[in-house]
């Protein structure tokens, strides 16, 4: 059942390629058949092993407590994508296949699987990068990709020659834990690069500030939620909690090097690209800082992804129709924007707020004094630069007679409608927190997550 | 100054991989079978309890192809390979889409002989790509390079005839063979419950009518590989035929 | 120097065509990597594909055999030298 | 053995990404990497004495390498030329854009246009 969800987005893929016009249409309702299904028909806990080969042997789908919220959010998000960016006919294709793709890399329970799904994803988000004449961009996109896809996939086969099986469960309840680090350094870095953590993610300002209004919105918050959910994965779930303390480190000087490149770029794109990658290292900071209570610290991690991951959505797709126009004409949008770098700075009664002191109080309860210092002094550069943005855009001086431009329809109620589920979560933090804390004390589990496949199912 | 950084690069490179990784690995020929998930693929025992496979008396087995890399190919680990596909589709349709730009088409001078020779040797080309992947239950080969020699006479026919162009044919070859790969994943789900299931008698081992689905997928896939490159190919050329 | 000797006369064939493969590979390697001209640098890529060819059938991995001729060394090669043409083509305009 | 063959060759193709100014030529380290990993999984599953694995006349029994990752290696294989496409229109894009593909001078193109 739940292999459906790869399924259908791939054959009307497959089918629609003769005839682009049509994948605009089908697209927001594959996304819709999606999230039918998986509110309506699946539950966690199925697993599905493709070819009704048994778990050891052949490639299975899992669908349990982890990754049953990523796939909803993910599937929104692309719902979402589909109704408010305006793209080419042919574009409307390879957002079905990315569709398959995501799904894929979140359901699978395999690990030459899941670097097959990070390159068909790659490979799309190669060609989202080459819009709007930004090739060399999307050239540089390709060389770090491919090579991280390389160091993937070596890490890959060295886990199946210390276990003998590339399932991700027998593998990592096999495979002797000296080797798995080593297998697990590659890996790791290879999650990096797509992650776009400031040394390894150079290539990152350049393909989200094309503006395009494809590009970075499904680069950044729906890739970016899928990769880490594969992250932690991979190493809380599957292999053993490591500690990777260089990892860390890095995430910490790529918080801070983010944020004070972004006060210094001079296009609202690169900016909001640089504040992305901010916020993409401080996940990652926090889910890596390995110190005790690690739930309460990954539960605030994912909900500070969410926050991330919705008001970059609202950023990136104000940028992409507005370039620099202020929002005179444009109110609903102004008042998204304004909304989105609110809950991204933290103001009290939105999102953010809650991801950023839920963060904070963790890390203090775990004895980490290093991550909210960097975090409070990153919030303070936050501020100022959104800040200057949002008064610049508001007060622009209009003097540029140019063509009129506005948000289509479709894309000022997507981006209205995700503004106030920030502020609804403001006030109601536990319509998140309930999924985010289920996340985080299942990521730890092991036991449950081998029972699930041991259990096996259609 | 890159020089210095390169060197540096892979001399970091080089000390992990031969420092930390290598001695993480078996000695090179010296791998224990017995450990590893191929001991039974190879003798097609996954879901039954173990028995020696023997050529052309093995019946009814769990798989039914000779040709074991492709019984992990296209049956264990099928679902890798409609992936597979999915990125050579996802590329290809990304040449088709990156290759709207003002520039005239690659021209090639004619030659008489080999206009002549190409048009004796294209059809054979294509029968020989057909017999790869129709046999590739059975011998080295299958879809993915029989399809890619079909794109290759392609390819030459392009050298030789300087207006041959590659018709929409090659779409609609794409995109039924595709289709017919998930549909034939879909009936496997509606005949056995789970996607991708082989649906059909496996026969005995290394006939040519054996395998189950096996030749029915690998042939899909060398149509559709093979139509793909072709456009692949043309794109490149062609430059803007909106 | 014996120990030189023995080493040499110990080898069995399959280590010959390792050594001699592999060497040739990485100076191809090299050549495409630092050759002046970019169609001699495909030139070369295309024989180090050519040459893992070799390898594979030592490896008894016949299919990846067949499937590295036919795409990593054919059509790679082709749609290297097509983008060259096309790069030329915008050059002389 | 073969393993030394396989590294040193992804560290040439590593040197070449790194100190190659040309793009084109990036694009061919690239591809020299891919080779050499697919000759090092190739050489995870080879067992001495076994043949390829393959039932047929020859071989009626089973004495057969390790099959699997053969069939990782197709995958691998047909991902990167997939990859090499796109890069490849890539540059040609490039080409198109800057009138180079040569990374300095793009980077001194694009400088005069800011």
């Amino acid at each position: 059942m739940i292999a459906l969800l790869v399924a259908v987005p791939l054959a009307f893929g497959f089918a629609t390629v003769a005839f682009p016009k049509l994948s605009r249409y089908i697209l927001p309702f594959v996304a819709l058949f999606n999230l039918v299904l998986l509110l309506g028909f699946v539950h966690p806990g199925q697993v599905t092993e493709i070819g009704k080969w048994p778990a050891a042997y052949g490639i299975v789908l899992v669908l349990d407590n982890v990754n049953y919220p990523f796939l909803i959010f993910v599937n929104l998000i692309l719902f979402a994508l589909s109704i408010s960016a305006t793209y080419e006919d042919k574009l409307g294709v390879l957002l079905l296949v990315l569709t398959a793709a995501l799904n894929g890399l979140l359901l699978t329970g395999d690990f030459f699987n899941s670097f097959v799904f990070l390159e068909i994803i790659a490979a799309v988000a190669y060609v989202l990068a080459s819009q709007n004449k930004n090739s060399y961009a999307a050239f540089k996109y390709l060389i770090f990709g491919s090579v991280a896809g390389i160091l993937y996939l070596i890490g890959v086969v060295s886990m199946y020659v210390y276990a003998g099986t590339l399932n991700m469960a027998y593998a990592g309840f096999i495979a002797s834990p000296e080797y798995v680090q080593v297998a697990g350094i590659l890996i790791v870095i290879a999650l990096l690069v797509e992650l776009k953590i400031l040394p390894l993610g150079l290539w990152a300002p350049d393909v989200y500030s094309n503006g395009s209004t494809v590009t970075p919105v499904a680069l950044g918050s729906a890739v970016t939620v899928a990769i880490f959910y594969l992250f932690s994965r991979i190493f809380f779930n599957i292999l053993e909690p490591v500690k990777p303390m260089p990892v860390y480190v890095l995430s910490l000087i790529s918080i801070v090097f983010a944020q004070l490149a972004a006060m210094k770029q001079k296009t609202l794109g690169r900016t909001v690209a640089y504040a992305s990658i901010a916020g993409a290292s401080t996940v990652m900071a926090a889910l890596s800082s390995g110190a005790l209570g690690a739930e309460k610290i990954a539960s605030a991690a994912y909900l500070y992804l969410f926050n991330e991951a919705i008001s970059m959505f609202i950023l990136f797709t104000i940028y992409g129709y507005l370039n620099h126009k202020g929002f005179k004409n444009n109110s609903v949008a102004g008042i998204a924007f304004s909304l989105a770098s609110i809950s991204l700075i933290g103001f009290p009664l939105t999102a953010g707020f809650w991801a950023k002191i839920n963060l904070l109080t963790a890390l203090f309860e775990a004895g980490d004094y290093i991550l909210p210092a960097i975090l409070l002094v990153a919030t303070v550069i936050e501020v100022g630069y959104l800040t200057k943005w949002n008064v610049d855009l508001w007060y622009v001086d209009d003097d540029s007679e140019t063509e009129e431009m506005e948000l289509p329809f479709g894309a000022q109620v997507v981006v209205l409608l995700f503004a106030l589920a920030l502020v609804i979560v403001g006030f109601m933090p536990d319509l998140i927190t309930a999924y985010t804390d289920k996340i985080a004390s299942y990521i730890f589990d092991f036991k449950t997550y081998f029972d699930t496949i041991l259990k096996g199912g259609m | 100054m890159r020089r210095i950084w390169a060197i540096l690069v892979s001399a970091v490179f080089l000390y992990f991989f031969l420092g930390t990784y290598f001695p993480t690995l078996p000695k090179f020929g010296n791998i224990d079978m017995y450990r590893r998930v191929s001991f039974d693929y190879i003798s097609k025992s996954t879901t039954t309890s173990y028995q020696p496979v023997e050529y052309k008396k093995s019946k009814g087995l769990e798989d039914g192809s000779a040709n074991v890399v492709t019984s992990i190919v296209v049956n264990y680990r099928s679902f890798d390979t409609l992936g597979e596909v999915t990125v050579l589709f996802a590329a290809a349709l990304g040449v088709g889409i990156l290759a709207n730009i003002k520039k005239r088409r690659i021209e090639f001078e004619e030659h008489k002989v080999l206009s002549v020779a190409t048009g004796m040797i294209f059809p054979l080309i294509l029968l020989f790509g057909a017999y790869i992947f129709i046999h590739g239950h059975l011998t080295p080969g299958g879809g993915f390079p029989g399809g890619t020699v079909i794109a290759l006479g392609v390819l030459l026919l392009m050298l030789a005839k300087n207006e041959f162009k590659v018709t929409d044919v090659a779409k609609h070859t794409e995109q039924v063979a595709g289709s017919g790969y998930v549909l034939v994943g879909l009936i496997g789900m509606a005949v056995v419950g789970v996607f991708l299931a082989n649906f059909l008698p496996t026969g005995t081992i290394g006939n040519l009518f054996s395998a189950g689905v096996v030749p029915i997928v690998y042939s899909l896939i060398g149509f559709k590989v093979g139509a793909e490159l072709s456009s692949l190919v043309s794109d490149m050329r062609e430059g803007d035929k909106a | 120097m014996s120990k030189l000797v023995e080493f040499f006369t110990n080898l069995e064939l399959i280590d010959w065509i390792f050594y001699l493969v592999g060497g040739l590979m990485v100076v191809f390697s090299i050549f495409a990597v630092e050759a002046r001209r970019i169609f001699d640098s495909v030139l070369a890529l295309s024989a180090v594909s050519l040459l893992s060819v070799l390898l594979f059938i030592v490896l008894k991995a016949p299919d990846v055999a067949i499937t590295e001729a036919a795409v990593g060394s054919g059509l790679a090669s082709a749609v290297m030298i097509f983008a060259l043409f096309r790069m030329k083509a915008g050059e002389k305009k | 053995m073969i393993y030394y063959i396989a590294f040193i060759l992804i560290g040439i193709g590593l040197y070449g990404i790194v100190s190659q100014k040309n793009l084109f030529k990036q694009l061919v380290s690239l591809t020299i990497i891919d080779t050499a990993v697919n000759i090092f999984i190739v050489s995870l599953g080879y067992l001495h004495g076994a043949e390829a694995p393959i039932y047929s006349s020859v071989t009626p029994l089973a004495n057969f390498v390790d099959p699997l990752p053969q069939a990782l290696v197709l995958t691998a294989i047909v991902i990167s030329v997939g990859t090499l496409a796109v890069a490849a229109m890539l540059l040609v894009h490039i080409h198109e854009e800057h009138g180079s593909v040569d990374a300095d001078e793009i980077r001194a193109a694009k400088e005069v246009i800011e």
